[in-house]
Order: structure tokens, then C-alpha cells, then sequence
């Protein structure tokens, strides 16, 4: 098998993760989608590394996590704060910016 | 001696520049000034023209070059002045007569607040009028040209507060501005004809340029002329401009300002006896209006609007001969200078009656004014009597001379020209003997003035009666003096040229035909006005009548022709700028705003749809790279 | 370790081809349950299954150090986090699949569909024949190759990353923190305020106690048999998850009845009927239950129904 | 390195314009009194560029040449010819009297509370000054690019000029009269940054152009010039004209051209007085000055290409505004149609391409800029005294306040080119420049000179003349200040109408450098009637006295 079925699993699953994105309403599963894309992403580094041959693309996919764990973190927080001010977890209902 | 020239003009300047901006504190003695440096004037023209004498009568011209006005590229306007015989006629003419009803002006505006601003204004008129005269260049006379129309668009207005003389100025103006579109023209041929548009060069080159160019400008200058002397079909504003006070009626639209179409005609000899077509069309104008305005003239019950009828009519004598070519250029201007005389003296009168019967115009509430007021009768006597041509006087001689040289010019032409002449010399006795009749014969027609108070006619002062004397004396003697052993034409004659007509009758033919039509016309007057009684309102009267009671329509022509029109066009162009150019700029801002407000829906504000639209985006973005691999 | 020798390797082992086909299946099954399932804890579970086989795949790919943090740090920390907000969060109408925006649906599948295609045109269009695999890059051990590009080449990245994740720490904080404005009230405050009001004075009941499992969610009893709401927790309230025992000893009765019936060979018809008859007085939803005894399903299946609620 | 003469001219107003801004809320007089100062300042500079100027020196001078952005090859590079001169001499000399006439437009209104923060008196002659020295430096400024930043900073300034400080005797209600100011201001801005944008890309397109010819682009004006001259740099002729009418609609729509125009009648009608002749004696200015700077000189074959096409626009324009005049109601639009009609000429004279029409159009612009200058504070006089600006709302004016009367006559008068006053020399040369070489042209247009006696006429007849109206019977004459205000301009429409020859001798070299640029000749008379070299003649005077203008024909 080549290994390019990698970057397809890795396209495939992105592609879940942004349609997620876009079909859920609840803040965290919208979340939890964004985490998939990155982990898709992550599986492209690395097989890009395995492509290449040097261990840069591993390094990018670590720096990945470490961005992911943080912005999971304060997004989170966010979605906790925002649950306490308007007891609920929809996208939808904060949808002050129309004009 | 050059210098003086400029002087000439400077005094009258000087004077209305003080009187204008001097303010109040000249109130008091206003009219002294200007009327000083009027008769300054024309002693320095007395002064000139002694020295004038004094030369040959080859090199009697002075040139002066003051400065250089306009020098772009090969465009040279200087302001130069050229006193040759021509000119200084003019300016005796103009500061003589100017001076006159300066000092008429003093006694007849004595009661007006604003005398020293008219006498300003007179100033001013004389001004440009000695410019207009004494220019040597086209373009300088285009100056003075426009600088009397001012004048007189101020003069006519003067009473401002009355909408008709208000009304009056501004016609005059505009009918002038189109004559004077004709000058300008005229002047932009003859730079791109010979590179100059000053008087030399340009009429001593005059072979040089073809026939066509040439009769160009002289229909150009033709059309300035009627403009500036009422000449068919320019001549609506004349009869208006009889709102102005009297004086200036006398001054400006009877003795100078009126006669300068013949001026810039008889300057312009050379181009016209190169252009016959151009002639042709001057003494068609000229014969139909002096036609023309003698049958307004024949209707007119106001007093002044009559003379101002017979103005147009001995213009329109002028005009003919000055389009007659050589035989008639000296006549032309000798009828001026005589016409200014009585024509002048002739207004003077009228204004001495108005002035008697508290400003009342009407003839026909005149009526056995000669016991009232004798020297104004006497004066006005001498006035008609030159006018009509009686043997002997002014009128006889000059308008004598002109109908022979219509004869001369020969051929039918001449003929038909020679005849409106006659034919005009018959309504001319007509009407200014209904004049005379109306005013001082008969018995009297008086009615009591808006204010109720009976006129009780007086002698004007004799600062009104000296100059009116003055003028009666030129009327009489002018013409003679002139014709003594032809000495106005061998006068003339170096700068205009002369030369005899073979005329197909004899002198002696045409003077017994002028007084057989000038008794026919006396008679036909006397028998209608002089012998029954004259109603107060005028009879409805014939057709014609009618028709020349209004001008002969011209004013409603140029209503229907010209003003209608213009108004819907501005309505209309107005109502187009709004809707249709303006309409298309703010049409198109709608429409943005429109399409605007239509994608401002697409921003509903959930955070799912803007993620849709990038997820889109994002898939076009790599739709794109792929292609541009591809390709 | 299968992939170690693999993953040097241009052309995987079959072994690894194998895994990858199983464990694929698996990773895309659980990416579409994240999206797919109805309750949140369910979409993080799933989450985490493909989360693991990620980290498979990554060990596959001769990444062992990030095979293990994938694990540790993702499925350890990170889901761990997702579980405990989706706890504190607890449930809301957003779980609901049913679309409230017009048209996104199709927009999403369309527009996911053609990124898909494009990118997989993207990805096989690209010529990724000769794979050089990280045989001598691994040489010296993945971690130590790791650690030695992160401390020279990327170290600024990397302190930078550091302050990153502080900053992100101190923001979660602050973003959560809530200034508590007004004292704690007490216990006496409170009893003393219930005194006032007048409404359950006492302590709330406690729920019910039910022999077979963890009673919490089960209302207690009112003396004229009714559950009472006050006993359960509002949390399980809201989720629905309050199990109604109430019925479930009238089931078992008619189930024992039936069996009986079977076993001395009457007709079931009336007993049944009777049993019905028996049951109406009682409770709204006993007929169902007597159905479902007809149906012959076990206590069970209708305990879960009743969970199910 | 001498000392920056051009630049000084050009910081006088601006840094005049930041200490006017700073003075504080409480003294207005202070600030008036600054801006007027600073004003004068710009003048005496002016006047020494003046004097430095030598008119047979050569084609640009007192330049001054820095590195700008040097990627771009802009530099900042200032020079002044005889067109430039004479056109920043008419800058300087209005703006104080601008200044002056609107002394009292920015005051607060009556019961307005002081506000501390929003301080309009400082404002209005801190933008005053502002445009100024933008003008000012688009006339020195030979690199297109630095002509280009001030040609549209420029609108800054006046938007807020126009929209801030609007005629308050409309007539109207006052929230109306917002709407409609805010409006001419919006339509203002909108129309001169369209054509500013479209400039934009011309301006690049020449730097590309230049860049693909010369190896390295510029915008320097002179080197274009030079490089067209050597021969180094052809465009292709499409590549020029579309260039040409980049620039070229820009300064139409500045100078409004038909059918551009109609920005210019709201926008003079909702400013003030001293605004409005802001707008249409200096800013419309830089548009024609601007054509006959770089459209003539960057893209002389595409100018010629166009000059048929232009010409007609300009005829429509002389006959289009003067009929609109005679039609309006409104006396600050009406000088509004007045001035697209002069404009008209202006531009019929720049296209013409002759000695006389270019050096007449040069002159119009500096005559049109007094006489309107003359008209319309006049009339922003008169109407501050009646609150109207309604011509049927006036009548008898002449007899209560004969001094504005006479003013408002001559201004009007000066409008109609009346002989003897400044513009008739200017519009006489365009006339006799475009009649030179388009006979039909010059004829048409010599009718504008009739429809504008017409319009001037009309608009004193009505409103100065004939019985006295009860609302205008109480109205007092010219004060002391409308009088400082007035009669210098006066004064100098007749000096220029009688000797324009020192001015004439100022800009004759540089038109006829334009047309040599343009590769044009004056036309020769068919029958010269000359002594040497028809366009030397003069009667019976040594033609000394002309060598101030060397003949085109050369």
C-alpha cells in the first residue's frame, strides 16, 4: 500500500470535521469538530515527515497540538463564561452580528 | 500735439471717475465738474482742430501710441489713437453737442437726488464715445462701442425705480450686444484675414484679401452698425430707450452715440467699396429703415417715441449713403453733423415742454404751447424746419445731397433707392409737422397729471434755453456753412474719398422733387391735424396705423420669434439638467444603494452560515490553484 | 511497533496496510459519529476513538513521541477537558440535529463534498511516488532527533509556544473566574430563609431506594404511591434521566401471571383482559405495560424504555 | 541650495492653518485674526516668487528637487512657470480677502450654547488656509505623483468646508438645509474622487509606461517631456489616449466640464459665499491649469487626437451654463452656471492650440477668478442682508444701497467681459485663438458673449432695480470691512483690463513653450500685412516694446 492513503484519510477526515463545523450547533461538539481538523492536519505532517524524510513535519504537527491544547482551553472558557450569561450552548442564539 | 489727443478723452474719464466714487460730498457741486471737464474737452478739440487746419490736408492726421495693450503671440492690441479729419468731426460733434446738454442737464435734473451720479454717467458717455471715435484700432473702438452702450444701459435705467426704463436699459443693452457679436467677429476675420485689426494696415491692404472674406466682414460690421444705430431689424430698443431723461435722449440716442453705425461704416469705406454685396445690403437697410422709421415715426403720440422715429428714419438716410460708397460717405457724415444739430435741439424742445407740462408726453394733451413758451417754440421751429429740409436750412442741405447720390448710384437700383429717399423726405414733413401742429398750434388739450395739479406751462430756465438757441442757430446755419464752396466735402475727402455719381437726373430735378414732396407731406399733415380740432385719445386708425403705433410688430415678432422660445428653452434645459444629467448620477447612486441594501441580507449574523460561505471559499481557492496547475 | 521497520520503507507492509484499512474504517466511523450523534458526551467518546487511532497511525508513521502525547495529552487531557465542560454544561436544545437555518444542510454537504473531491484531486494529482522514510532520521532515536530540532532550529517557536500556552492558561482563568460579590449564606441562613418561605422546611427527601441499581435517579415514593419530583437531582431532571420505577412491580406481576397461565395451559385472552382490567385502575401507563407483557419482553427492555423517557 | 521659496509659499498657509486650529475655543477674534495674518504672509511670499520669476528666464524655475519614494522614482519636485506663477499670485491675493469676507460666517449661531470641544470659527480658516496650500503646492508640483496627492487632498478640506459651514440664509428650514448641504457636499466628494480614482490609474499607467520605456520610471514631468522630445519614449498611440483620458476626465470633472458639472451648482448654492468662491476661483482652477500642464505637455498627440471632441463639450458647456443661468432662481447658482459657462471658454481656449487661445484661456482663469470673486461675495453680501438667496425675493436694492448696487454692477458687468474690465481681454483672446482655427467654433461661442449679458442683466434687473421691496427697505449699504473686501478687486479688474500686458508678458513664454510641446503653430493670416514677420507688427511704433511676447508662429 502507499502510504499517500495517509493524506487521503487525512483530507477525508478534515473534510468530516469541516462539515461539522458547519451542520452542529452546540458550541462544544462545533469544538470537538475543529479538534478533528486539526488532528487531520496533524496526520498530513506526519506523514509529510515520513514523505521527506526529516523529522520537520513532526515538529510542525507538535507545535499543532500544543496551539490546539491552548485554544481548546480558552475556547472552552469562553463557551463556559458565554453558557453563564445566556444559559445555552448555541451558536445561534449569539448572532448579534447581523446589521 | 499727440498728447492732447489722450487728454481728449482723459477729462471726460477723470470727470466720471470723481463724480462715481466721490460719494456725497460732491452732491453739491457735481454737476459744475462734469460739466467743466466736458467743456474742457471740447476746447481741446477746438484746440486740435485749430491745429489741424494749420497742416496740409494730407498729413492732418496724428497718431498716438499710448501703450501696448494685448501683445499675445502675433495678437497686437495697443491703445493708440488716430485724430484724422473723420475723427475730429466727430469730436467736435460730440463734446460740442455734450457740453450743450451737460448745461442743458444742469437746469432739467435740478430736482433729482441722484443729478451727480447722471452727470457721472454723461461723463462716462462722453469717455467712451471719444474712444470709440478717436480709437486706431478695431478692437480699441470695440471699447468704446461697448463703453457708450453701457452708458446708455445706465442712462436709460436711470430712473431704476421705474421697471419700464429699467426694462428699457436692458433691451437696449442686449439688442446692442448682438450688433456688437457682429464687430467682434468682424475683427476676428480681419486677424485671421491680415494679422491685424488696426485701421492702416488693414484698409490700405484691403485688395489683398479676397471679395468673399471681405464681404464677410462687411456684413459683420453691417450688423454691428444696426445694432448700435437702430437699424432694421436691431431697431426695437430705440423707441424703449426713450425712458431715460430727455437729455440723454438728445445727447445719445439722437446726436452721437446712435450715429457711431455710421461712423464704423463710413471708417470701413475701403472694405465696402471692395465688398458691393455688403453695400447692397447696407442701403437695403438703410432705405427700409429710413422708411420704417419714418411710418413709426408718423403714428406715435408720445413726443419723444415720434422723434425717436424720425431718429431712426435720418439714420436710416445715413446709412444710405454711407452704403452708397464714395459718392455718399461725405454726406453721410455732413447729415450727421446736421442731424445732430436739430435732432439734438428737436429733443431739447420736447424735454423744455415735458418739463413745462409736468412730464406729460401725450401730443395730443399739448396744444397752443407757441404763446406759453416762445423761445422753446422758436427753437423747435428752427429744429422742424431743418428737419423737413426747408430751403436754406441744415436739413436742406445735406438730405438734398443724400438723395442725389441715391439717384447717382445709377441703374434701377438707384432708382428704387432715390425714390424711398423722396418717398421718405414726403413722410418726414408729414409727421414733423404733425408734431408741430399738435404740440404748439391748435387749441389747448391740457389735462391735470397724476397728482391732480393743472400744468401751467412756463418758459424753461436759461440754462436750458441758451443751449436749445445754440442748436437752433447750428440747425439753421450748419448746412450752409458746410456746402459754401463744398468745403465739408474737400474737408472729408482725404480720409472718406469722393467721387461724383453720373446721376440721371440734374441737382436741380431731384431739389424741386424733394420740395414738391415736402409741401405734399406738410399738407397732407396740416390738412389732418391743423384745420379740425385733434381728439384727446387717439382713433383706433387704420391697419397700418395700428401696426406702427406698435412699432410695426417688431417688438411682438421678436416676442413670438425670439423671447418665447428662449424662455421654454431655459424652462426646458433647466427641467433636463434636473431630471436627465443630474437624474442619471443620482440614479446610479441609488442603484448601488439599492443592491447594497439587497446583499446586506446575505450578513444574518450566524456564525454557521459566514462558515459555510469560507468552507465555500476555501473550496474555490483550491478549485483555483488546481486549475492554474492544470493550465 | 509494527511500523517501525515500515515506516523506512516506500511501500508499506501489508501488516501496515491491513491496520490502516481496519483502524481507517474505524477513525472515519468515529469522525462521522462525532458529528453525528445526538448527545455531546457521545460525540466526545467518538472523538476520542479516532483520536486514538490517530495516534496509531502516527506510531505507524515512525512519530512515536507524538503517538504518545497524541494519546496523553489529546485523548488524556484535551477530551478529558471536552467531557468536563460538556458535564458543567450539561444539556441544551443545541443537541438537537434537527437544522433551523435555511438551506445549510445542502450547503454543507455540496460544499463538503467538493472540497473533499478537490482536495483528494489536490493530493493525487501531486506526484508522491519516492518516499525516503525516517530510517535515518529516527536513527538516533525520535525523541532525541525531536528534542535536537526543537532546541536549535525551532526554539524560538517553541518558547514561544511556551508563553502561548501560560497565556491561554491565565485567559481560561480569567474567562471562567467569577468574582463572588455577596458573602456565602450559611446554613442557618438558609434553613432560616426556608422557615420563611414556608415550602419544604425540612431537608429535601431523599430519592427513592431501589434494591437492583444506584437509586439516585429514581423519584421517591409519595405515600399515595405518586414519585415525587423534589427527590431526584435537578440535573437529572433536566436530562430526563429520572427513572419511573412506579409501574414496575405491577409489570412483573402481570409477567408472573402470564407465565403461570402458560404454564396450567389456559387460553392467556381474558387473564390477560383481567390483568388489563386489573391495571387500568392504577396508573396511565399500565396498559402499555400490559402490551408489552404480551409481547414477552423482559423487565429489563422495559426498564430501559423507561430510562429511555 | 538656496532657500525653498516654493516650498515656504506652500507651508505658509498650512502651518497657518495648524496654529489657527490651536487657538483656543474662547478667542474666535484671535483666530481670525491669525488666519489672517498667515493669509498675507502666503501673499508677500507669493509676491517674491513674483518678483524672483523671470519671465524670459527659463521654462521652470526656483525649482526644487528632493528624493521622494525612491522605489517609485516619485520625488519631490516643485517648479514654476509663468501659468503657475500668475495662477498662485491669484491664489494668494483672494484667499485673504476670502477670509475676510467670511469673518462672521463661522461665528456661532445665535443661542448655540458654547461648546468647548467643537470650535467651527477655528475650523473654517484652518481649512481655509489648508486648501490654500494645497493649491498653492499643485501648481509647483512638476512630479505627477506629488501633483496627484494634493490634487485629491484637496477634497478633504473642502468636503468638510462645504458640509460644515453651509449657507445658513437658505430660505429654508433648517433641518432642510442640512440635508441639502450634506447632499452638495456628498455629490461634491463623490463626483472629484471618481475622477480622482480614474487619475489614480492613469498616473500608474504612466508609471508603468515609463518604466517599460526609460528602463527606470518617473513622474517627473520634465524628464517625460524631455524623453518624448528625444525620442527615447513612445507610447503607443492607444496606450496614450487611454492615459490622456484618465487625467483628462479627473480635470474635467474639477473644472466642471459638461456634462460633469452638476456637483458645481449645488455645491456653490449650499456653501458660503467666501466658500463658494473658494471652490470655483482656486480648486476648479488647478483642473484647467492641470490640463494645459500635463494633458497637453505628457500626451501631446492624444490631446490633439481629442481636441474635437473636447471643443464641442466646451461649446455646449459656454452655451449650456449661460442658458441654465438665465434660467435659475437662485442667485449663488446662477453665478454657479455662469462660471460652467466660463469655464467653457477656458478650456475652448486651452484646446484650441493656438498663441491666443492658450494664453487667453491662462488669463481667463485669473480674470474669471477675480470677477467671480467681485460677483459673488457681493451677492453673499446682500444675501446675509435679506436671509434669501431667492432672486423674486429682492427688488429696488439699487435705491436703499446704492454702493452694493454699483459693486454687485460691476462685478456683473466684469461677468459679461464688458470692454475695459479684466475678462473681456481673456475672453477675446480665447475667441479670437479658437476662431484663429475653428471659424465655426469661435462664431458659436461668440454667442455666449449675448446669453451672458442676458443672465447678468436679468439678475440685476430683478433684484437691484425697479420699486423698492418692504423687506429690503431697511437694509444697510456696504460696510467698512465689505467694502476692504470689495473694492480692491475692483480695482484690479480694471488694472487688468486696461494694461494686462505685465501679466500677458508673464505667461506668453510659457505658452509658447506649451506649443511648441505640442508641436502647433499659430495659424497664418492668408494676407499678412506686415513689415517683418506679420506677428510683430505694430503702427508706426518700433516693436520694441512687444519683445515681453515672442510670436507663436516662430
Amino acid at each position: 500500500m502507499n502510504p499517500v492513503n495517509y493524506l487521503y484519510l487525512a483530507a477525508l477526515l478534515f473534510t468530516i470535521g469541516a462539515a461539522g463545523v458547519v451542520i452542529r450547533r452546540n458550541a462544544i461538539v462545533l469544538f470537538m469538530c475543529v479538534e478533528l481538523m486539526l488532528n487531520a492536519c496533524n496526520l498530513a505532517f506526519v506523514t509529510f515527515s515520513r514523505l521527506h524524510g526529516n523529522l520537520d513535519g513532526q515538529i510542525i504537527a507538535f507545535f499543532t497540538m500544543v496551539v490546539a491544547a491552548a485554544e481548546v482551553v480558552v475556547g472552552l472558557a469562553i463557551i463556559v463564561s458565554v453558557f453563564r450569561s445566556r444559559h445555552s450552548a448555541s451558536v445561534d442564539d449569539a448572532s448579534l452580528m447581523k446589521l | 500735439m499727440e498728447n492732447l489727443i489722450g487728454l481728449l478723452v482723459a477729462a471726460p474719464l477723470l470727470g466720471a471717475a470723481l463724480l462715481l466714487c466721490g460719494g456725497r460730498r460732491l452732491d453739491g457741486k457735481g454737476h459744475y465738474i462734469g460739466t467743466v471737464l466736458a467743456a474742457a474737452s471740447f476746447v481741446i478739440g477746438a484746440v486740435l482742430f485749430a491745429e489741424m487746419l494749420g497742416r496740409g490736408e494730407h498729413d492732418r492726421a496724428l497718431h498716438s501710441k499710448v501703450f501696448s495693450w494685448i501683445p499675445v503671440g502675433g495678437f497686437r492690441a495697443d491703445v493708440a489713437f488716430q485724430l484724422d479729419q473723420l475723427s475730429m468731426t466727430f469730436v467736435l460733434l460730440i463734446t460740442g453737442v455734450g457740453t450743450l446738454i451737460h448745461i442743458y442737464s444742469i437746469g432739467y435734473m435740478e430736482h433729482d437726488e441722484r443729478r451727480r451720479r447722471f452727470f457721472g454717467y454723461l461723463n462716462l458717455f462722453l469717455a467712451a464715445m471719444l474712444l470709440l471715435v478717436l480709437a486706431d484700432n478695431y478692437l480699441l473702438l470695440y471699447v468704446g462701442w461697448e463703453g457708450v452702450g453701457l452708458a446708455s444701459y445706465l442712462l436709460i435705467g436711470f430712473w431704476q425705480h421705474k421697471p419700464s426704463a429699467a426694462t428699457a436699459a436692458k433691451k437696449a443693452f442686449i439688442v446692442n450686444r448682438v450688433g456688437d457679436v457682429g464687430l467682434s467677429i468682424a475683427i476676428m476675420l480681419m486677424f485671421t484675414t491680415f494679422g491685424t485689426f488696426t485701421f492702416a494696415p488693414v484698409l490700405t491692404n484691403v485688395d489683398h484679401a479676397s471679395e468673399g472674406k471681405l464681404t464677410a466682414i462687411g456684413l459683420m460690421l453691417l450688423l454691428a452698425a444696426c445694432g448700435k444705430s437702430a437699424q432694421v431689424p436691431l431697431q426695437s430698443w430705440l423707441g424703449d430707450a426713450m425712458e431715460g431723461p430727455t437729455p440723454v435722449s438728445a445727447l445719445i440716442h439722437a446726436a452721437t452715440m446712435v450715429t457711431a453705425g455710421v461712423y464704423l461704416i463710413t471708417r470701413s469705406g475701403a472694405i465696402f467699396n471692395a465688398a458691393p454685396d455688403a453695400q447692397t445690403a447696407v442701403v437695403t437697410v438703410g432705405a427700409v429703415t429710413l422708411l420704417f422709421g419714418a411710418i413709426v415715426g408718423c403714428a406715435k403720440d408720445d413726443i419723444k417715441k415720434a422723434l425717436a422715429g424720425s431718429t431712426m428714419s435720418q439714420i436710416g438716410y445715413m446709412i444710405l449713403a454711407a452704403g452708397l460708397g464714395p459718392i455718399g460717405y461725405v454726406f453721410a457724415i455732413m447729415h450727421l453733423v446736421t442731424h445732430g444739430f436739430f435732432k439734438a435741439g428737436l429733443f431739447l424742445g420736447a424735454g423744455s415742454v415735458m418739463h413745462a407740462m409736468n412730464d406729460e408726453v401725450d401730443m395730443r394733451k399739448y396744444g397752443a404751447l407757441r404763446k406759453y413758451m416762445p423761445v422753446t417754440f422758436v427753437t423747435f421751429g428752427l429744429g422742424y424746419l431743418a428737419i423737413i429740409g426747408f430751403p436754406g436750412l441744415s436739413g436742406f442741405w445735406s438730405k438734398d445731397k443724400i438723395i442725389e447720390a441715391a439717384f447717382a448710384k445709377g441703374g434701377t437700383e438707384g432708382w428704387i433707392l432715390g425714390g424711398a429717399a423722396l418717398l421718405g423726405a414726403a413722410i418726414t414733413a408729414y409727421y414733423m409737422t404733425r408734431v408741430m401742429l399738435l404740440t404748439f398750434f391748435g387749441e389747448k388739450r391740457w389735462v391735470p397729471d397724476e397728482a391732480g395739479q393743472e400744468p401751467h406751462p412756463h418758459e424753461s430756465p436759461s440754462s436750458m434755453t441758451i443751449p436749445m438757441m445754440v442748436l437752433a442757430v447750428g440747425s439753421v446755419f450748419a448746412g450752409g456753412l458746410f456746402s459754401l464752396n463744398d468745403s465739408f466735402l474737400k474737408w472729408l475727402e482725404p480720409v472718406t474719398g469722393h467721387s461724383h455719381g453720373d446721376s440721371p437726373l440734374s441737382a436741380a430735378a431731384v431739389t424741386g422733387g424733394t420740395m414738391v414732396v415736402l409741401l405734399i407731406g406738410v399738407a397732407l399733415a396740416w390738412m389732418q391735424y391743423g384745420r379740425r380740432p385733434v381728439p384727446r385719445t387717439a382713433p383706433r386708425g387704420s391697419l397700418l396705423t395700428r401696426a406702427a403705433r406698435r412699432d410695426l410688430l417688431q417688438d411682438d415678432f421678436n416676442h413670438v420669434a425670439l423671447v418665447k422660445p428662449g424662455q421654454y428653452l431655459t424652462r426646458g434645459l433647466v427641467y433636463v439638467d434636473h431630471k436627465l444629467v443630474d437624474g442619471v448620477v443620482n440614479g446610479t447612486a441609488a442603484g448601488v444603494g439599492g443592491l447594497s441594501g439587497r446583499l446586506r441580507k446575505l450578513q444574518n449574523g450566524y456564525a454557521r452560515t459566514y462558515a459555510v460561505s469560507m468552507f465555500g471559499g476555501t473550496a474555490v481557492l483550491i478549485a483555483a490553484t488546481l486549475l492554474m496547475r492544470a493550465v | 511497533m509494527s511500523g517501525t521497520l515500515a515506516a523506512a520503507a516506500s511501500t508499506t507492509s501489508t501488516g501496515e496496510a491491513l491496520q490502516f484499512w481496519v483502524l481507517g474504517t474505524v477513525a472515519v466511523i468515529g469522525a462521522l459519529c462525532t458529528i453525528l450523534m445526538h448527545k455531546a458526551v457521545h460525540s466526545a467518546l467518538c472523538l476520542a476513538g479516532t483520536m486514538i487511532v490517530l495516534a496509531v497511525f502516527y506510531l505507524a508513521n515512525g512519530a512515536y513521541f507524538l503517538g504518545v502525547v497524541q494519546i496523553v495529552v489529546y485523548t488524556g487531557a484535551i477530551m478529558m477537558l471536552f467531557l468536563f465542560v460538556v458535564m458543567l454544561v450539561g444539556v441544551t436544545a443545541a443537541d438537537s440535529l434537527k437544522e433551523t437555518l435555511k438551506g445549510q444542510r445542502w450547503l454543507a454537504a455540496l460544499c463538503g463534498l467538493g472540497f473533499g473531491i478537490l482536495l483528494c484531486a489536490g493530493i493525487g494529482n501531486a506526484s508522491l511516488t519516492t518516499w525516503n522514510g525516517l530510517g535515518q532520521a529516527n536513527a538516533g532515536g525520535n525523541v532525541e532527533g525531536l528534542a535536537a530540532l526543537i532546541f536549535t532550529k525551532y526554539v524560538f517557536a517553541f518558547e514561544i509556544t511556551g508563553a502561548l500556552l501560560i497565556t491561554a492558561a491565565v485567559g481560561a482563568m480569567v474567562l471562567t473566574h467569577r468574582e463572588r460579590t455577596e458573602r456565602a449564606r450559611t446554613q442557618r441562613e438558609q434553613s432560616e430563609a426556608r422557615v420563611r418561605t414556608g415550602r419544604n422546611v425540612p431537608p429535601l427527601p431523599a430519592p427513592g431506594v431501589y434494591a437492583r441499581h444506584n437509586a439516585v435517579d429514581i423519584p421517591g415514593l409519595l405515600p399515595d404511591g405518586t414519585p415525587s419530583e423534589l427527590t431526584v437531582n435537578a440535573t437529572l431532571r433536566g436530562r430526563g434521566q429520572i427513572r419511573d420505577v412506579s409501574t414496575d412491580a405491577l409489570a412483573e406481576l402481570a409477567a408472573l401471571e402470564q407465565r403461570s397461565q402458560r404454564w396450567l395451559g389456559r387460553k392467556a385472552r381474558d387473564t390477560g383482559k383481567k390483568a388489563e382490567d386489573t391495571a387500568e385502575p392504577e396508573h396511565g401507563e399500565n396498559g402499555e405495560n400490559g402490551e408489552n407483557g404480551q409481547n414477552g419482553e423482559n423487565t429489563a427492555g422495559a426498564n430501559s424504555r423507561g430510562a429511555a423517557k | 541650495m538656496s532657500f525653498p521659496l516654493l516650498t515656504a509659499t506652500a507651508v505658509a498657509p498650512a502651518l497657518g492653518a495648524v496654529v489657527t486650529a490651536a487657538v483656543p475655543a474662547a478667542q474666535r477674534a484671535a483666530a481670525k485674526w491669525v488666519a489672517l495674518g498667515f493669509s498675507l504672509l502666503t501673499l508677500a511670499l507669493a509676491a517674491v516668487v513674483l518678483v524672483r520669476f523671470d519671465p524670459g528666464g527659463a521654462r521652470f524655475q526656483l525649482t526644487e528637487s528632493h528624493a521622494w519614494i525612491k522605489d517609485f522614482g516619485v520625488r519631490y519636485e516643485l517648479g514654476v512657470d509663468g501659468i503657475a506663477v500668475a495662477l498662485i499670485a491669484l491664489t494668494a491675493v483672494l484667499i485673504p480677502f476670502i477670509i475676510l469676507a467670511g469673518w462672521h460666517d463661522a461665528d456661532p449661531l445665535e443661542g448655540a450654547r458654547p461648546n468647548s470641544r467643537w470650535r467651527p470659527t477655528q475650523g473654517f480658516f484652518a481649512l481655509i488656509l489648508m486648501v490654500e496650500a494645497m493649491v498653492v503646492i499643485s501648481f509647483e508640483a512638476t512630479d505627477v505623483f506629488l501633483f496627484y496627492i494634493f490634487f485629491e487632498a484637496m477634497l478633504i478640506p473642502m468636503y468638510f468646508l462645504i458640509g460644515g459651514f453651509g449657507d445658513r440664509a437658505g430660505g429654508r428650514s433648517e433641518e432642510e438645509t442640512a440635508t441639502q448641504r450634506s447632499y452638495a457636499a456628498v455629490k461634491f466628494l463623490l463626483y472629484n474622487l471618481a475622477g480622482g480614482l480614474i487619475m489614480l490609474a492613469a498616473v500608474v499607467g504612466l508609471y508603468a509606461v515609463t518604466a517599460d520605456e526609460l528602463g527606470t520610471g518617473t513622474f517627473s514631468l520634465q524628464e517625460i517631456v524631455q524623453a518624448r522630445a528625444g525620442g527615447h519614449l513612445d507610447m503607443a498611440s492607444s496606450t496614450e489616449r487611454l492615459l490622456f483620458l484618465g487625467f483628462f476626465f479627473a480635470f474635467a470633472v474639477k473644472a466642471p466640464l459638461w456634462p460633469l458639472h452638476t456637483w458645481l451648482p449645488n455645491a456653490m448654492g449650499e456653501a458660503t459665499a467666501p466658500v463658494a468662491v473658494l471652490i470655483t476661483a482656486v480648486v476648479d482652477k488647478v483642473g484647467t491649469f492641470a490640463m494645459l500642464r500635463f494633458c497637453l505637455q505628457l500626451f501631446p498627440e492624444a490631446s490633439k487626437w481629442a481636441t474635437p471632441a473636447i471643443m464641442i463639450l466646451a461649446l455646449i458647456s459656454i452655451i449650456y451654463g449661460a442658458l441654465l443661468a438665465i434660467g435659475q432662481r437662485d442667485i449663488k447658482r446662477l453665478i454657479a452656471y455662469a462660471s460652467i459657462s466660463h469655464f467653457g471658454f477656458i478650456i475652448l481656449g486651452i484646446f484650441a492650440m493656438t498663441t491666443q487661445g492658450q494664453g487667453g484661456a491662462t488669463l481667463y482663469m485669473v480674470n474669471h477668478g477675480v470677477s467671480t470673486a467681485a460677483l459673488m461675495l457681493v451677492a453673499g453680501f446682500l444675501i446675509t442682508r435679506r436671509g434669501s438667496r431667492l432672486i423674486e425675493d429682492y427688488g429696488g436694492v439699487q435705491k436703499v444701497a446704492p454702493v452694493l448696487a454699483g459693486t454687485f454692477l460691476i462685478g456683473g458687468l466684469a461677468t459679461l467681459s464688458l470692454p475695459g474690465l479684466a475678462p473681456f481681454v481673456s475672453e477675446f483672446l480665447v475667441l479670437v485663438g479658437t476662431f484663429s482655427r475653428y471659424p465655426a467654433f469661435g462664431v458659436i461661442a461668440t454667442v455666449g458673449i449675448v446669453l451672458a449679458a442676458l443672465y447678468v442683466l436679468i439678475l440685476y434687473q430683478r433684484t437691484m432695480t425697479g420699486p423698492v421691496k418692504a423687506e429690503v427697505r431697511s437694509m444697510p449699504d456696504l460696510r467698512v470691512r465689505e467694502l476692504v473686501v470689495v473694492a480692491p478687486l475692483i480695482a484690479l479688474l480694471i488694472f487688468l483690463g486696461v494694461y494686462p500686458k505685465p501679466l500677458a508678458d508673464i505667461v506668453n513664454p510659457a505658452v509658447d513653450h506649451t506649443m511648441s510641446v505640442v508641436d502647433k503653430k499659430d495659424p497664418r493670416p492668408d494676407h499678412p500685412v506686415t513689415d517683418a514677420g506679420w506677428f510683430t507688427y505694430s503702427p508706426k511704433s518700433d516693436g520694441a516694446s512687444h519683445d515681453g511676447a515672442s510670436g507663436g508662429a516662430k
